[in-house]
């Protein structure tokens, strides 16, 4: 017990602190971005800590200081432009790069430690500690390689490049995921038992194990998943703190995880889906290719985009209802020219914002943001709601669950209990969106139905952009 | 008693993090998701121990390297992306001015 | 290494605390009081440790047990009366039925 | 690491589970009566625990064994009786008495180590350690004689076996406490530096010192001192555990004390006051004979008894408005039989709950609860606020700053943002008090001056008596 040690520890003391305010504060509209940034600079802190202790105590080498600092710039360097450059479209994917990073970041360590067993300062080595520490390089290496190629997994489907193969969705794949776990199990009790070179079986068949869960998993139940495997990060780097004999590691590790597993509880909820559901029901479009076929519609009245352009002219009060499409077709900065000529000629026009509309939860927030909608016109539901009755037309823009009256009115209806947004109750609807399919749910939408309601058939850009063409002729926001 | 004692701090800080998160709205959903994943990146701790006691071994200077360069990519890349989000959601002061 | 462990099983055991309790409605302040009152007497434990750990020290055996009698009737004490009140406030189901 | 280590591992951690649970669950009216009781089912189980343990280790001695019983059955037989025995009304006191003896618990046990250091089954013994058990025990002596001494005179206070000594208000006792505070820091370090008898300055000053904070402190703050000695008690624990080496201690203190912590924040936001000012202000209900008399009265209306009944005859809706004052004069029993003929006389009856009237929050419920009156007829003030206008007579029985309406309009005021029962607008109100003195803030109440307002003027219980006497003689209730 000296100095060094006292410092460290006050110092991880600290940064455990800065970092538990730092999820607090998250969790709250007021204070997010200033707890991020805190728990940045915890973090930070938590680096200078370690290095001041190595520096104060062993001492660290010149070829140790060349390998951390070309570490740290070509990692830093990399995550601070893609966190720069990317869309705000590709938030999820991003994210899910992120995560399987951490988690690789974790399988690295762990097999470091693994191949090259270091001397861990402590100088009571006994069979006990030797078995704490297998067991928490094989748990590390476990979660890391499930975290990485699940991760990898969610964000290639997330950016389309990869699609969901047919068979996943059969019962084959729960087979072959037993398959992968058992093995992982034999190889992870055969590493502790001593047998080093089962640390490839382990790597390969968790590997493995990451991608046979994830690719099953429809695009939409995407950010759920995401959210588990960041919850599994926590997990790993807790694991790694147990191999490195570090508490702050542990701490930290262990409240990434239980906040991630609560987060994805909640989130769950938040689209009315039950975990156990999104990780083993398979993707939900496939099974609703055949519900929504079933689905038959009886009322459907389809227009022209012109027809639209003379509707919403007439209108003094337009409310946007922005969806899934929406973000896909990329289509918010023509939908903001849209808006910006109808306000130019005095029409009042306001976003109505869904909880989950979107990719992601929140998402439509950051969207239309990004798009510079004045923060004023975006609307929260529970706002935005008593307003439908006095609304002249209503824009549903790729938008399809969230507007569905069924959540309210039929209770055998698998959205029954999702609030939703009242477009019925407008004077006009018009849907816009590329044909009849259904949405993220797979149910038919009630709405389509209704005599106030016409469908606009076409991607979501191409129809806006059409509008604007269709708006200009009839000399709206030209004053 | 000293690993023991690591269970304990496994098990507090791992109920720590359940309490921690009561209520969270929908918009802040992707953004907690991100930060607590940036947060995860704390991993990169481990990596910076196993390089400085590498003691000279390249190979595993290497591996902790990379280690460090995939962790430090998830926290630096996490907390800027958060921000940019948390950034679009916090106009609403900057336009009441 | 040992010591800094329960250093850090006090700290989370504070955060967690700190964290439990949020909003707590005003009759149930003293309710919770006296509930967490009982629960200090946790220390009754330290006192069996005592007694266990004299080895015929008699002086000790009986400072020991002593201290075991208070802590349990702060204990024992704590948890009925708490219930008593408890029971007065949960008279709402049964006057519903 | 052997079987019982590993046995008692796991119980202890399913205690603190529990534990934990109770604790989140005490704060929520629906869970309050199961948490206790899960709290006190893993209390149980952390002895059992701990037994085992040594029952599968080093044994345990019969002669532990009968002190073990002797201990256990005492404590637990006087803990029981006290409360089952102990009145409604005297709650306040008895959560003191139990909490100070909780301290002395910690104190002896630290002392007990201390006179007679124990093997702790340690063998690396070393100086360092021998630190740490040294400013354990003193931090458990300091802070578990503050406690015993603190809750003694508390409880003293409460019951009115002790009064308020005019001294304790003026100045000069910062003094003497820092006087005591002073000493006991010297025989803190003296006894870490190796001077075990300086042991015994510690306990009597530390004593002193508990007594000395808690004496100059009125007895309508009680219920905050209670709390925050309730954390300290807490924080013996913790100290304990510390001495004889168990985490489990450690933990259960550790969340009592932080957890207390905030419950003496939040009640005292709940009666709108300041930590600092109960600590260090004294007495309130000293400085307020001061400003009571500044309070100058000009359209005081006085009526008899009888007046009071008569006009109680008339009423269609009587609301009662219970106070402290009520709680003193132990009237409830009382207050229901009057409330019993208007019933039954059909004059609708309702009980108007202040969350911090009586002695301490949420007494007032259970002081009602247990006079048998209906939970139906108990309003809580966000309830009952609207129905007031509608009222005929409002009976205000040893209730003052809850019913000030200075609390809504006069900004300058002390009470300005407590919620208050808007009783000025009923019909009729009745003030039921022994004279004019203030209530618990010292403050002049704008009621009385109401023209809408009489008071009745002596002890709560008399004149309820009086007024059931009036009502027989008026027929009402009895038809
Ligand atoms: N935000 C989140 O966090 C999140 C995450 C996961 C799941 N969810 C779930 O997703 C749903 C979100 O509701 P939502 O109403 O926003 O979306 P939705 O119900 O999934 O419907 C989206 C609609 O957009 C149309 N569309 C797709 N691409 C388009 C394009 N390029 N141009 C025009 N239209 C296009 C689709 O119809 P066509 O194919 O006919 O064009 C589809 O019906 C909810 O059920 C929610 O629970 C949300
Ligand atoms: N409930 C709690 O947890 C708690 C704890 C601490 C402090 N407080 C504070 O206490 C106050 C409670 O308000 P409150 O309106 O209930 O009480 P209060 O403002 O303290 O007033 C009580 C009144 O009762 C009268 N009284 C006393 N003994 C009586 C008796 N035997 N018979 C008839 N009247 C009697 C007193 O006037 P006379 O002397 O003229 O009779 C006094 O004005 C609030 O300010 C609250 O913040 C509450």
């Amino acid at each position: 017990m000296n100095l060094p040690v006292i410092i460290k520890f006050v110092i991880d003391l600290l940064a455990v602190l800065l970092l538990a305010l730092g999820i607090k504060g998250l969790s709250k509209v007021k204070s997010a971005r200033d707890a991020n940034r805190l728990a940045a600079f915890a973090m930070s802190l938590s680096v200078v800590g370690l290095l001041s202790y190595y520096l104060g105590t062993s001492g660290i080498a010149i070829q140790a200081w060349i390998w951390i600092i070309i570490g740290s710039i070509i990692g830093s360097l990399f995550g601070a432009i893609l966190a720069k450059k990317v869309p705000m479209t590709s938030m999820p994917e991003t994210v899910a790069l992120f995560n399987g990073c951490g988690g690789m970041s974790s399988l690295l360590v762990a097999l470091g430690v693994a191949i090259f067993p270091i001397s861990s300062g402590q100088e009571n080595f006994d069979f006990f500690k030797s078995l704490i520490n297998e067991v928490s390089i094989s748990v590390s290496i476990f979660v890391g390689a499930i975290t990485f190629t699940g991760s990898i997994v969610a964000m290639a489907k997330l950016q389309g490049w990869l699609s969901t193969p047919g068979w996943t969705q059969s019962k084959v794949r729960h087979f072959v995921n037993i398959v992968f776990a058992v093995a992982s199990l034999i190889a992870f009790f055969d590493l502790i038992n001593g047998n080093t070179s089962s640390i490839w079986l382990l790597v390969i068949v968790s590997s493995l194990l990451g991608i046979g869960v994830t690719l099953p998993i429809g695009g939409a139940d995407m950010p759920v998943v995401i959210s588990l495997l960041n919850s599994y990060s926590g997990i790993a780097a807790a694991a790694a703190g147990f191999v490195v004999d570090s508490q702050l590691l542990i701490v930290a590790g262990a409240m990434v995880g239980a906040a991630g597993l609560i987060l994805t509880q909640v989130m769950c909820k938040g689209m009315n889906r039950s975990l156990v559901s999104v990780l083993f029901g398979g993707s939900l479009s496939a099974q609703s290719t055949a519900s929504s076929g079933s689905g038959e519609y009886t009322n459907i009245t389809s227009c022209s985009v012109e027809e639209c352009a003379l509707t919403l002219e007439a209108a003094n009060k337009v409310i946007i209802v922005p969806g899934y499409g929406l973000a896909v077709a990329q289509a918010q900065h023509t939908l903001r020219e849209v808006t910006k000529k109808l306000e130019q000629s005095g029409i009042e026009v306001v976003y109505a914002i869904h909880p989950v509309a979107g990719r992601m939860p929140g998402h439509m927030n950051v969207l239309l943001a990004e798009a510079d909608v004045p923060y004023e016109q975006l609307k929260e539901m529970d706002v935005v709601n008593p307003d439908f009755p006095a609304t002249d037309v209503v824009l549903v823009l790729g938008a399809n669950d969230v507007v569905n009256p069924q959540a309210k009115n039929d209770s055998s209806s698998p959205l029954y209990g999702m609030p939703v947004l009242d477009v019925q109750e407008a004077r006009t609807v018009f849907v816009i969106k590329r044909g009849m399919s259904a949405g993220y749910s797979g149910i038919k939408n009630d709405l389509f139905d209704l005599p106030n309601t016409s469908m606009v058939f076409g991607d979501a850009k191409k129809v806006l952009n059409d509008l604007i063409g269709e708006l200009k002729d009839l000399g709206v926001g030209e004053k | 008693m000293s690993f023991i004692s690591l269970l304990w701090v496994l098990l507090l800080g791992s109920l720590l993090g359940l309490e921690l998160i009561g209520k969270v709205p929908p918009t802040l959903h992707t953004p907690l998701m991100s930060g607590a994943n940036a947060i995860s990146g704390i991993t990169m701790l481990a990596a910076l121990t196993l390089i400085v006691k590498a003691e000279g071994n390249v190979p595993l200077l290497i591996i902790g390297s990379v280690s460090l360069g995939f962790a430090l990519f998830n926290v630096v890349g996490g907390f800027f992306v958060t921000d940019r989000m948390l950034a679009m959601f916090s106009r609403k002061p900057s336009n009441k001015k």
